[in-house]
This record gives C-alpha cells, structure tokens and sequence, in this order.
C-alpha cells in the first residue's frame, strides 16, 4: 500500500493523512465522477426485479386474455382470438358486475374519506403529542388482527341475532343483514387505516401558520376547513382512496363473507381461475379493473397523490 | 370617534408556557394611526405578544382591549386585526389573487366585488401582474407583498407584523423598508411591528419597546432610546456602545456608576489638542480600524483599561491616518455621557 | 388551529366513535375466543378457556406463524434494500422514464390483489416453470412492499436533501463511509417505519399467497382460511388474532418512539 | 391428454410395488390429512408415517375447481377428488389408473361406491373410493315445524322464507335443480342430472335464477353455514350431515332430511398423479387411508359416511350417516364432471359441459 | 513554498444549468492567506462558484487549480478545501464532538488522537462545554461556531464559507463577524466568504468580488469598491449612492456622463454659505429625514431634479435642524464625485 499517492506538488497537509488509496475509495472516486454509473447500479436491481417479475407477468396475463382455453382438458390454446374480451364487453353479466363492484368500490372509498378526515384531522392539529401518539397506536393495531378474522367477525356482527341487531332492536332498526350493505360496511371497515394513514400524513404536513393565517382573515372554522385544509389536503386523501378504491375493487373474500348472494369481480375472475380454470376469460375480466385503475391514477397523477401513498 | 382610543391597550398581559413565562405582565397603550415596534433578542417574547394580540394563544392574564373593546376571549376571526407573517403564511394551492381576496371571501362578499378590491389592493403593492401567479412562482420580496396586500385588503384597524422583513436580502429589505412605511402612512392603519433588527425599528417607528425576558425594558421615540437608554441592556442591544463600569467611570469620567458613549461622538487625533470645557480625553493604542463604506470604525484600546469603539464618518474631508498599533487620543464630551439605570441587567446573553 | 370548545369537543367525540367502532368487531372475536360456541355466534353460550390452551398447543398455528414471520421477514428485507436503491435512483437524479419507473413502483398495490396474483401465478408456473414454494410467496410479498418502503424513504430524502451528504465528502469522506455514517442514520426511522408497514402488509395478505404459495406453505392467512373449513377451528383462529393484535403492540411503538425521537432532532 | 371430450385410459396401471420412496405429497380437502398440528388428537398421519417412513406434506384446497388447477402443477403424488373433478383429472392426464390388487385394503370398501363413472373408465378403476354423503335438505325447525318432504321449499315455495333460503356455491348445484326438476317436470326428460342437454339444462338455470330471488347467501364453507343456522340467517338450504351434527350439538333448532326427490352428493375418490415422482409410497397411502381405523378417523372428522362396514367399527356415529344403506346411498346422485359426451348414456344429443356449467352459475348469481 | 502559487486558480470557469448560465467565463486568481469575499445579489452565481471549487458541480467548461493542481475532475473527497455551510449542515444524529471529530474519522485517525484534536477545535471557538450536546440543542451561533470547528479540523488549505452568518440575528451576525476574522488571522487559512451583505463584505475582507449574472463585475478591495466603483451597479449594490445621470450631471456638475456621490460625502445646509473651489451646490426640498440612531439621513429633492440622501453623522457638535419641509442646500466636494464607466448595466432587478 503506498502512502505517497498523492500529487507531489501539494503541500504536505501539515498532520493530517490524506485517506488511504484503497479499492473502496477508487471505487468511490470513480461514482462520484460518473453520476451516471451511480444512477446505472442503483437502477440495476429494482427494475431488472420490477421489469422481471412484475411487468412480464402482467404482460403475460395480458396476453392470455387473447388466447382461450379447451374445455374438458382445462388446457390453455394459444391461438389469437378476441372472444374473451367481446364476452366480457358484452356479457350483460359483466356489465352489471363492473357496475356493481365500482359502486361498492366508491361508496366504500366515501365511507372511508368521510370517517378518516375527522379523526385524521383530529390526529394532526388537535390531539396533544401525548395523545396523537395513542391514536397512532389505536389505528394501527386493528391491521394486525388478520382480515379474515376481522371478516368473519363482521359476519357474526352482522348477523340476525348478532350484536347490531341486539343494540338497534329497541330503537325499531334492524341489522341490514348479509349482502351489498355488509359488503359495504365490511370493507370500509378493513380499508379505514389504510385511508387515515395517509390522510393525517397529509393534514401534519399543512403547516399550522396556514390555518392561523385564515383564522386571522376572519375564517371560521368551517371555511377554513373548506378553502384551506381541504385543498391542502388533497393529494393525501386522494392516496387515501387509492388504497381504498383498489382493495375493494379486487376484492372477493369479504363479499363471499358478508356479501349473501353477491358477487363482485374478484369472484367472477376468481371463479374462472380457481373454479372454472379459465384463465384467459380471468384474464380478459381482469382488464376491467387495469383499466379502472389506470383511469384512476392517470386522473389523479398531476395532483401530487402518487407521492403520498 | 373610538380614534380618540387607543388602538391597543394590553393590561397586565401574562403568557405562560408551562414553567416559561413568556410575557411578564405587560402593559402598553398604542395610539391609533402609531408605527410601533417591538424590538428584543430572540426568546424575548415579541411573538407572543403578537400572537396574543391576535387571539392565536389566550393569556394566562391579563386583558387586550381593541379600540377600547376587550377582545382578550375571542376568537382570532373575530377580531379587527389582521396578521402579515414572518413566512408569509400564503396559501399555496391558491393563486395570488385568491390569497388577497380570501379574507372578504370567508366574508361572503360577491365575487364581482371581491376580485376588483383584491385587485386594486395588489395594485397599492403594485403587483396586478401578478395576479394569476401562485405564490411559488414569486420571490421573497413579491411575497412578502402579497401577504401585506391580503392583510390590509379587509381595512382591520390593526395591522401585526411579525418580522416580515427577516427572511429578505439586505438590499431588498431596504427597499421593502421604505415601502412600508409608505403604505402605512397612505393606509394610516396602526401597525405593530415586530423585529430583532434595531436599525429597522430605529428608521420605522414613531415609538419602540424594547423587550427583553418577557418585559418591556423601555418604550420610547427611537431617539429616546438611541439616546438615553435606561439601562445596559437597552443600551448595549440598540446600536453599539461603549461602557464603562463603575470603576472605569471612576477613572475615565471622574464619577462612579455604569455610564454609555456611542461610538460616533467619540473622536480620535494623534494628541490630545482637542480638549476643551466638558471634554474628556483618554490615551490609547490603536488595535484595529475597520473600513465600513459610510465610515470607519476605529477601535482604540485606552491606557485606563476598557476597548473602545469610535465610529469615523467617511466624509469629504477626513484624513484617515490611525493605524494599527499608533498612539492617539479619544475625547468625548460629558454632554455624550449617558448614565444607565440601576436595573442593570446582564446583557443578554448570546450564541 | 384554535377551535371554538364546541368544534374541539364534537370533533373529538366523533374520532373516539370511530374508534369504539373500529374497536367494536375487535371486542367480538375478543369475547370468542372465550365462547363455548364454536361457530362465533352471539351472543357467547359460554366462557371458556379451552381455545386458548389449543391455541398453543396447536403446532400447525405456531408453524404458520414462524412460515408468515419467514415470509414477512425476508420480503420485507428485500423490499427495503429494492425500495431504497430505487428511491435514490428516482429522488436523486433526474433521467428519461422517471415517471414510468415512479408508476411501476406503485402498480403492484394499486392494482387488485387478485390481479397480482393470477398474472404471478401464472408467471411462475406457466411462463418460468418454477413449481411454487415459499419463495414464490416471497418473491410476490416483496413485489408489492417495495412501495411501501419507497415512499417512506423518498418523502426522508427529499427532506433531508443533499447537504450533510456534500459536508460529508467535503470533509473527506468517500461515498460508501458517506452512506455508512451519515446516510443510512439519517434514513434509519424511515427504513424502520417502511420496513414495519411491509412486515404487516406481507403477514396479512391473503390473496396474492393464496395464488403463489407452494404446496405445504402454510402462512398465518392461509392457516386461518383452512380453519375455516375445519370443524371446531374457528375460536382458535381468534385466539390468534388477539394475540396478534396485543403483540402488535410492541413494533408499533418502538417505531412511534423512534420516529419521535427523530422529529425532536430536526429543529 | 387428449383434445376429445372422451375421457380414455392412455396409461397402463402399475404391476407391482417398489420400496416407499421417504415421502408423499397429497392434495386433499380439509381435514382429510390431518397430523396433528392443528388439534393434537387429530392424527392420522403420523401412524402412517411411522409405519411406512413415507414423510407427508399435504395442501388443501377449497372447492373441486381448485383442486384441479393445483394438480396441473405436477406438485402432487396422490389427491382427494370428489366426482366432480376425478373426470377432469383422468381427463387432463393428470392421473393414472389404479391398480386395486396392490391395495389389501380395498376388498372391503362398499361395492355400491366401486367401478362407479366417476372413478372408473371403461371398467378400469383410476382410485379408491374414501367417503361419501348425500346433500341434504336442512331447515330449521322452528320455522318449519313440520319436517319437509320435498326440495320445494328450496325451489317452487322459496319465496315463502324469501332472504333466508342458502345453496351450495358451486356450479354443480345446478344439478340438484336438475334432480327436481326430474320429479317434477318429467316432460324434460331427465335420466341422470349431470347429463343435462341444452333444454334440460336451460330448464335447470331458469330455476335456479328464480330461486335465486330468494337466496340469502350461497354457502361453500360450512363455517358460514353453520353460523347462518345457528344465528337465523338461513333457515333452509342444502347441507352436509356433518353440519347437521355440529348445529345439533349446540342445541340449534335444525334438522335434516333426505327429500323424496333424491339428492345429490359426493363420493370421494383417493387418486395417483400421473407423473408421481413417489408413486409407491402413494399407493401406501392409499391403502392406509382405506383401512379401517384411519378411515374411520378420517371421515368421522371430516363428517361423512366412511368407506367400509369395518370403519364402522371405529365409528359410533355411522348410524347418523347412513353408512352402508345401500337403499339411502341409491337415492344419491354422486358429483359428476358434466361432459359433452352424455354420461347417461344418450347420443344423440350433446350434453351441456363443466364449462357452460361455470358460466351459467356467474350468471345465476348475477 | 508552493505559498507563492496563488490559493485558488480559476480560468474560463463556466457553468451552465440548461439554459441558465450560472456562472460564466469566471476567471480569478485568490492568493494564499487572503480573506476574499463574494458580493453579489441573489442568483448571481456566488454559490455555484463555491460548489464548484467544492467540487459539488462539474464546470461546463474551464479550469480549477489548487496551489498550482488542476483539480477540477477531482471528487470533492479529494480536495484540501472545506466549506462552511450556509445553515451548517450539522450532522443531527451525532454529538458536537463526533461532529467536529467527522473528517477526522474518515481520515483514519486514531480515536484518541482525533477526540484530543476535536477537543482543542472546539476549545478554539470556545464550545469545550457543548461537546456532548446534539446540534439540535444549539443556538444558531454555537452551531456556526460548530460548523467552523468541523471544517478547520481537518486544516484544510481553504476554507470556503457560503453565507455563513445569513441564518443569524443582527446583534449575533455582528459578533461572529469579529470572531470569524479572528480565526482567519490565527489559522492563516485562505478564506473565500460569500455574502449578499455589503457591509459584512467590506468590514471582513482583503479583496471583494461583485458578481452579477454570472460574472465579476468588480474586483478589488473595500476601499477601492467603496470610492471607485467601476459601474452603475457596483455603485448602487456597494452601499447607498447618489446617483445622476447623463442629464442631472451636465446641469449639477457642468459635465456629462453617469456620475455617483457617496450620502455621507454631502452636507446639508440652510443656506449656501459653504461654498468653496471644487465645491458644488444645490439647493432643494427636504423631503423627510430618518433617524438612524449614529446617524441621520435626510433626504432632499433638488430643485434640478433628482432626489438625494445626505447622511449626517449623529456626532457631538450636529446641530439637527432640518426638517420635513424645509429649504435647503446640499453641497459636496468635486473629489468625491466618482465617474461611472461605460459598462452601465441597469441596477439589479429586484423585488
Ligand atoms: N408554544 C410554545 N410552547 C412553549 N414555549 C413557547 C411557545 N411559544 C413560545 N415559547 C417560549 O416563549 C418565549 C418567548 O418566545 P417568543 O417566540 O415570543 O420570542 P420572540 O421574541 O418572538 O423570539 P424570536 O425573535 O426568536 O422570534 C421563548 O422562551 C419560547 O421558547
Ligand atoms: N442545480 C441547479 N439547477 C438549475 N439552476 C440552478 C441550479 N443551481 C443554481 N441555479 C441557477 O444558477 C443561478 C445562480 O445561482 P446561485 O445559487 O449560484 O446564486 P447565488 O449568487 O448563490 O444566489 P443567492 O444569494 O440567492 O444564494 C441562478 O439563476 C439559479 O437559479
Ligand atoms: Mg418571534
Ligand atoms: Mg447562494
């Protein structure tokens, strides 16, 4: 190892050693002059993963959607044909289905903006440190309790002698009972902290000067909330229902659940994966929730949200 | 008329953040149409004040009366003044046009009239081009602007402005100093202004208090401060001075207390032919001369013991000769003398 | 924000609603995992303590949760050391495609579980030939928990910015000393608050395992949903559950606390 | 396999057994390979492994449809297939014949569940069969106090308990329709419900839609089934025994029948995979699994009627279940694959297959 | 000695950002020892010029030598320069020590050998007591003073210091000032300080560079900057200035061109009795007068036109007089009537 690798024209550094010329830092010398290397080996592994794994299987599944399958032998034909997705485009089924799992989908994404913000907003400019860090704790611990279990618990919630109907009996309600309502219920219910993570995120982040500022033009609460908060807030709400919106659309478990007779398009692609071993037809009705989706992130893209998820 | 009122009278005004006695039993009248500032170190409870005056804290006592109303339990929104804040405070997603007019919109004022008054406010800070710009697109300057347009848009009868000029260049402060001023005087709204920069409070203000530890350490023209400040503190915090303890004054002013010389009505000459009745003079040697532009700052390490700094006007005939290490003689004249007040204080402490 | 008594009130009467309402299903499987009932009715016939004492006893529940911490761990490693390189890449340059790589990152949770699952499965199987196993699992986990630690780690860059790195090679240090001493504490709450949520996210998903786990891989979700069809199982799986939820506890403090601490760092 | 609707035996049984290979992995529904890991007492694998050092790893999987799917991996030595999916398997190549005279154990399973269509072709047997059970009629009793008789009141006077009436959530319920509408409307000319032709099985889908005005749920885990009775948000609906005796034991006011118009159910069948890379262990298997005790063991757990009049010996609940009531086990229409070629025998019609049958029930449930 | 090589070596030094020339064709040789200081308004390219002696940017073109080294492909981990930060870039998860000990560290220092050094670092900006205490806990001057430790530590041959006190209070900027200059004599480090302060530039430097978009307007020493500007803009961003334009000059001082008088080299008076050779005069209107606490600025509009500020020191023997309103004479000296050059940019753009 030499000492003297420095140029010799420069003074001696009066005590101090210059690092030693080893392979890390040659290495290093060199990244830090070719931000380009740099930005090439930091890119290397996540995409080469992403590109992998995730687009050639998406692609892949894409793809099938064009083939069909034999009947009897479940095998998959790959001959290009178009049938699957003229079914699933015209399929009356599909028609109401998709209609049915966009409208759970956004009620359901309602639900959550409308619960989350209060107790987001609650979190984030109320509540003392102390007690915000409880609240933290309180919204996050439910995610740990498995969702089947949080599922079936809701089940028996909901049930004709479960606990709902025994609180709302003496006020003349009723429990709702299995289907698009429990659905409904259900899945606001399992997607809350996924919407108020983000939300208070977003509401932290608002500084308080902001709100004082709109307090001393002489708005009230409400108009502060309306013309400030809620606009600022924005991008984390619309993460929120990102989260929300795309859960539910894909959802099938809950809805076999809670959801009495019906069904959503989780359950018609899964039972043409799981039961009917029709990948290709899965394939084409997946499409409908790709496109929803990439509607859903394309509209809301300029907004800011896809930094906040 | 309520302007035969003051604009503000705060009585016995206290804030206490746990065991931190932010403001320390206040008490202050600021007349309607005033330029006031309150000058002090950080910490000293400027903002609090403020931040009271406007409803954002409430006082662990005392009251704030408002044009001879007190105001001390309501809300922010209820009150007559209006906030121009240390960062502005605009709102981001908002064009400027929006954060000017916000205040009469939360007001339910009509859109029509609404957009003419914001404009014409943004016209006073000359910014109409501006209008459809969003906050980020400006710069420091413009900003601070705007917040001024969205404060003064809603005519309150007191304006709050906590260091508006803090975050700005040298030059452009400056500017926006003279600026100011002038909108105040064209507006003749009270305003209450907060800074830790005594040259700005000197050139702004009718009055100035001074704060420090939460209290006012003195309130006066900023002649009176600049001139007669009662104690070190106020002394040593509002321009440069040169103090003398009990024992130098002894020696140098033949008297005993702490007394203050502004370095400008010190001079330096190479003997002491200066002297005359009530002139003082002192031996010393030269320790370093600092070339200021507008003038030159000599500082002079005197025979009797303490450094002192004399400020030299850059003028047409001045022949600047001292150099490091040469022998001169300062003299002052006793009329310059200021004595300080018993309540000394430390000074405060900083870094 | 100074709110009028009555707001601050209403306002936090409605939050602690929600929260009884969050907690209220909770109580539930908390009151069966003492019922006598096997079938979760209500209300419970009986106390009893028999499903806790099986809960423990019970191997198959113990080794779906060392497979789901397995499983959880790993993708969660992996996710980290993706979602960091990548956040880097994405925060610290500026290159053509930026964006498409920002959406990719995102796509794996924003599209449908299910989604995910049948084009996985199909990948593997299909078009890899790779025969399913836990790795597969693992593999499918750290596909879409790499979002989660992104986002985490690119909002801490964009915080902190470039300086204390450019003080750190000012003062002579070399890009890997830089990332060792004062990179990687700087990141260390968020990687730890990404990390925390890629662990939950991996241990409760259901779906895409269900369409990517190899025979004889048996995760918590996994074991729950077979229970499911099993006679008698049904308390058991919520005894699970509520010690899942009291053990959940301990990361999610720790991870409050230390992302706390940092915040009272910044000034 | 082959492109043709014909399922044919492409493959020679085996002749003789080798040494067991170490292990096995089977595909079964739940609770038929039970180790003990969930609930100690419930073991039968161990024994096995102990006595024929063939390790065990088994999956479950929910429905029949996914049972199929999994045993396309190639991952897996031996599976558990209802009559649903054992055609499709044979079909697919995905299993091979059996070779019952290796299998001591098979001698004494009940001949009415040997050489049936759904485990045999052309007289060659691809399995051994393992349990069986009918789907009954359950009601509740205090809506009904007086015990049905007919599948009606799933059917015709289904909107009489409007909301609360619950179907099994598999496209073979289409079958049961097709049992009922063979009582009642022999103008269709149903011979056997898994070989429905285009009219048949058009009359079959209309009923099933109209009784699907009046579904509360569709079932297919009997978790939720069994909470739906016990709670009241089913009170009539098909069902397994075995969901029967839970309810009973928790003192729910349930009760079964078998209806005068017969019923469909399930015979399931232990089957070899094709490409098995343990193929010797799995025929250890398979006979252990149709001896007495492990049989007994098995079934009784899983809830069903055992193979043989031996496991009965193990067993005090074979009454409940009928075991061996030749004459109960002939009104059973045993889970078949619908194929084109009519498994009843017509050929001059095409029959309605498994995939339309899918189809169909998406569109049943709407 | 390679001493007699200059410092720092810039040629053609080029740096553009896309479309935006930051910096362009820079060209400057800073000698060793020097304390040099960059002027210039915002955006003007001070910062970049610093980044790229760092080695934080790669020039677009030309050269960086160090003592006679070409280092400009060199990684900036491989220079002898270290930089003070503007807001101290203090690493917030180590202690005081740690951070002051950081270059050392990195140096493979011995950790006893490095502590003792960190220790006697931070005794020379007397924060021996803090060495334990996280940055957060600091004052915005300890924290300076920490910045300055950590990167005097490692005895760089230069120092270079963005904006260093422009995060400070007035009355703390001013004592870091004399503090800053101190360290500089004692350490005998090159030093290269931007600054956007006029004054903190002339007080503390050598030699100032003005820069404006992108280039070296002027270079020279305080004095030189003060009485000789070379343009219009020089003039206006180095202190106040007088300024008459081709015009205001011919009628005011009988000659054309673009001439500037300094305020403190004006007197007023109330009559024209001050007259003398080489004196000019002109009569006119005050306008207002501000007090400055060690001065007073009148400002007077001439009866010929343009609008000027005359600074009277606020010394002993000042009679003050004037008032809003008044008529009055302002007369200065032709010696300090500076000619402005040809290259007259338009004043910097601000606000
Ligand atoms: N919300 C608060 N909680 C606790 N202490 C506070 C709070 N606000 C202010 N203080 C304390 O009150 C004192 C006065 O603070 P204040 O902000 O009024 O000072 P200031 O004069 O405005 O200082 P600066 O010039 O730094 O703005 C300080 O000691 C400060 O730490
Ligand atoms: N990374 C960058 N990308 C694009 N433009 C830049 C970048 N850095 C600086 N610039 C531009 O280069 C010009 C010079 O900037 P620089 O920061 O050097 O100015 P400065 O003199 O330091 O100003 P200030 O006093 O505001 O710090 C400005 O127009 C600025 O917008
Ligand atoms: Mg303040
Ligand atoms: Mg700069």
């Amino acid at each position: 190892m030499t000492t003297n690798a420095t140029a010799p024209t420069s003074p001696p550094g009066r005590g101090i050693p210059r690092p030693k010329a080893t392979t890390a830092r040659r290495t290093s010398v060199f990244l830090s002059t070719h931000p380009r290397t740099r930005l090439a080996l930091l890119l290397s592994a996540p995409l080469f993963w992403l590109a992998l794994v995730y687009v050639v299987a998406l692609a892949a599944l894409l793809v099938t959607a064009f083939w069909s399958v034999d009947s009897f032998t479940g095998q998959i034909t790959t001959e290009w044909t178009l049938d699957n997705i003229i079914t699933v485009l015209t399929g009356s089924l599909y028609q109401t289905v998709t209609l049915r799992t966009i409208g759970v989908a956004l009620l359901v994404t309602i639900i959550d903006v409308a619960l989350a913000l209060p107790i987001a907003f609650y979190m984030a400019k109320v509540a003392s440190p102390r007690a915000r860090r409880l609240l933290v704790i309180a919204v996050l611990m439910p995610l740990w309790a498995s969702y089947l279990v949080k599922a079936y618990a809701w089940r028996s919630v909901l049930s004709q002698d479960g606990i709902l109907e025994w609180v709302l009996a003496p006020f003349g309600l009723h429990t709702p009972g299995y289907g698009l309502t429990a659905t409904i219920i259900t899945l606001s219910y399992l997607w809350l902290p996924y919407v108020i993570l983000p939300i208070y995120a977003g509401l932290e982040r608002v500084p308080d000067s902001l709100l004082e500022a709109s307090a001393d033009l002489g708005g009230k609460s409400w108009p502060t909330i309306r013309h400030v908060v809620l606009p600022l807030a924005a991008p984390a709400i619309i993460a929120g229902t990102i989260f929300s919106f795309s859960l539910s659309l894909g959802d099938y478990i809950t809805v076999n659940i809670v959801g009495g007779a019906s069904q959503m398009l989780g359950n018609l692609v899964y039972t043409n994966v799981g039961a009917a071993n029709n990948l290709p037809l899965a394939a084409a009705i997946a499409l409908i929730p790709i496109a929803i989706i990439f509607g859903y992130l394309a509209l809301v893209r300029r907004t800011g949200a896809l930094d906040n998820l | 008329m309520t302007d035969q009122q003051p604009a503000i009278r705060l009585t016995g005004l206290t804030k206490e953040f746990g065991a931190v006695t932010a403001v320390d039993h206040v008490d202050l009248e600021i007349a309607a149409g005033e330029f006031f500032s309150m000058l002090g170190p950080s910490g000293s409870g400027k903002t609090t004040v403020l931040r009271l005056i406007a409803g954002f804290e409430q006082p662990t006592s005392g009251t704030i009366e408002l044009f001879g109303d007190d105001v001390t339990k309501r809300a922010p929104f209820d009150r007559d003044v209006n906030t121009v804040f240390q960062d502005y405070a605009l709102f981001p997603h908002m064009s400027v046009l929006d954060n000017v007019a916000y205040g009469l919109r939360v007001r339910g004022i009509g859109r029509k009239e609404r957009i003419e008054r914001a404009r014409r406010a943004l016209a006073s800070v000359r910014l109409e081009q501006m209008a459809d710009r969003r906050p980020a697109q400006l710069s420091g300057g413009q900003r601070q602007r705007v917040a001024l347009a969205r404060a003064t848009v809603v005519q309150p009868k007191v304006l709050l402005l906590d260091e508006p000029l803090g975050a700005l260049d040298l030059k452009l402060r400056e500017q926006m100093q003279v600026e100011l001023k002038q909108i105040q005087r064209e507006l003749g709204i009270t305003f209450i202004f907060v800074t830790h920069d005594q040259e700005e409070a000197l050139t702004l203000s009718d009055r100035v208090a001074v704060f420090n530890n939460g209290r006012i350490e003195q309130l006066g023209t900023p002649a009176e401060l600049y001139e007669r400040p009662v104690s070190r503190f106020v002394a040593d915090f509002v321009g440069t001075s040169n103090l003398f303890d009990d024992q130098t004054s002894q020696v140098l002013l033949g008297r005993g207390g702490t007394h203050s010389v502004r370095p400008e009505k010190m001079t330096v000459d190479s003997s002491a032919d200066a002297s005359g009745d009530g002139v003082h003079t002192a031996p010393g040697t030269v320790v370093e001369t600092i070339y200021l532009g507008s003038g030159i700052r000599v500082v002079v390490d005197l025979d009797a013991g303490p450094r002192v700094s004399v400020l030299e006007q850059n003028a047409r005939n001045r022949a600047r000769d001292e150099d490091r290490g040469d022998r001169v003689v300062v003299s002052w004249h006793d009329d310059d003398v200021v004595a300080l007040g018993g309540a000394d204080a430390a000074p405060a402490p900083a870094a | 924000m100074r709110l009028s008594r009555l707001s601050r009130t209403t306002l936090g009467v409605v939050a602690v609603l929600i929260l009884v309402l969050v907690y209220v299903p909770l109580f539930v499987v908390l009151v069966n995992s003492f019922s006598t009932s096997t079938s979760l009715s209500w209300p419970p016939p009986g106390f009893t303590l028999e499903w806790w004492q099986r809960a423990f006893r019970s191997a198959g529940a113990m080794e779906a949760v060392g497979t789901s911490v397995v499983v959880a761990l790993v993708s969660t490693a992996i996710a980290l050391l993706l979602g960091t390189l990548i956040s880097f890449a994405l925060q610290r340059f500026d290159f053509f495609g930026r964006h498409a790589i920002n959406l990719l990152v995102i796509l794996p949770i924003a599209l449908p579980g299910i989604i995910t699952g049948i084009a996985l499965n199909n990948f593997f199987r299909t078009i890899m030939g790779i025969p399913l196993s836990i790795w597969t699992v693992v593999i499918a986990h750290a596909t879409f928990c790499i979002v989660t630690v992104f986002n985490n780690v690119i909002a801490r860059l964009r915080r902190t910015g470039t300086k204390l790195e450019e003080a750190s090679a000012d003062l002579g240090a070399g890009v890997f000393t830089t990332f060792r001493l004062v990179t990687f504490p700087q990141l260390r709450s968020a990687l730890l608050a990404g990390g925390l949520l890629a662990f939950a996210l991996s241990f409760d998903e259901i779906i895409v395992t269900t369409f990517t786990a190899g025979s004889g891989v048996t995760t918590l979700p996994i074991f729950i949903l077979n229970n499911m069809f099993r006679p008698s199982q049904a308390p058991i799986v919520s005894v699970i559950a509520v010690v899942l939820v009291i053990v959940s506890i301990v990361p999610i403090y720790l991870a409050q606390r230390l992302s706390g601490d940092d915040e009272q760092k910044a000034p | 396999g082959t492109t043709s609707g014909t399922p044919t035996a492409t493959e020679e049984a085996l002749t003789e057994l080798g040494d067991g290979e170490g292990q096995v992995s089977i595909l079964a529904w739940p609770g038929y390979v039970e180790d003990g890991t969930n609930d100690p007492a419930v073991d039968w694998v161990t024994p096995f492994e102990e006595e024929t050092g063939c390790q065990v790893t088994s999956k479950t999987y929910g429905t029949s449809d996914e049972a199929v799917n999994l045993m396309k991996t190639g991952e897996y030595d031996v599976v558990a297939a209802s009559g649903d999916a054992t055609l499709r398997l044979i079909a697919g190549g995905e299993v091979q014949p059996v070779n019952t005279d290796l299998i001591p154990n098979y001698e004494g399973i009940y001949d009415f569940l040997k050489e049936k269509e759904w485990n045999s072709v052309d007289g060659q047997s691809y399995g051994v069969p393992h349990g069986y059970g009918a789907n009954l009629l359950m009601y509740n009793t205090d809506v009904f106090t007086e015990a049905p008789t007919s599948w009606d009141v799933v059917f015709d006077k289904a909107s009489e308990n409007a909301g609360k009436v619950t179907a099994y959530d598999s496209p073979i319920y289409i079958a049961d329709a097709a049992v009922y509408l063979m009582a009642h409307q022999p103008e269709l000319g149903i011979e056997n419900p898994y070989a429905l032709d285009e009219e048949q099985f058009q009359a079959a889908v209309d009923l099933l839609k109209e009784q699907r005005q009046s579904i509360g749920e569709y079932w297919s885990d009997y978790l939720k089934e069994i909470q739906a009775f016990e709670s009241g948000d089913s009170v009539v609906g098909t069902t397994w025994q075995v969901i029967q005796n839970v309810l009973a034991d928790s003192g729910a006011p349930t009760d079964v029948v078998l209806p005068e118009e017969g019923a469909t159910g399930w015979s399931d069948t232990w089957m070899v995979a094709s490409d098995a890379a343990n193929v010797n262990c799995a025929y250890e298997w398979l006979d252990y699994i149709a001896s007495p005790e492990a049989n007994a063991q098995a079934t009784a757990y899983f809830g069903e009627a055992p193979s043989s009049d031996a496991a009965c010996e193990f067993r005090e609940d074979c009454e409940a279940y009928h075991a061996g009531d030749e004459d109960y086990a002939s009104q059973i229409w045993y889970w078949t694959t619908p194929i084109a070629e009519c498994v009843d025998g017509r050929t001059d019609v095409e029959c309605v297959d498994y995939a339309q049958w899918t189809e169909a029930w998406s569109e049943i449930k709407g």
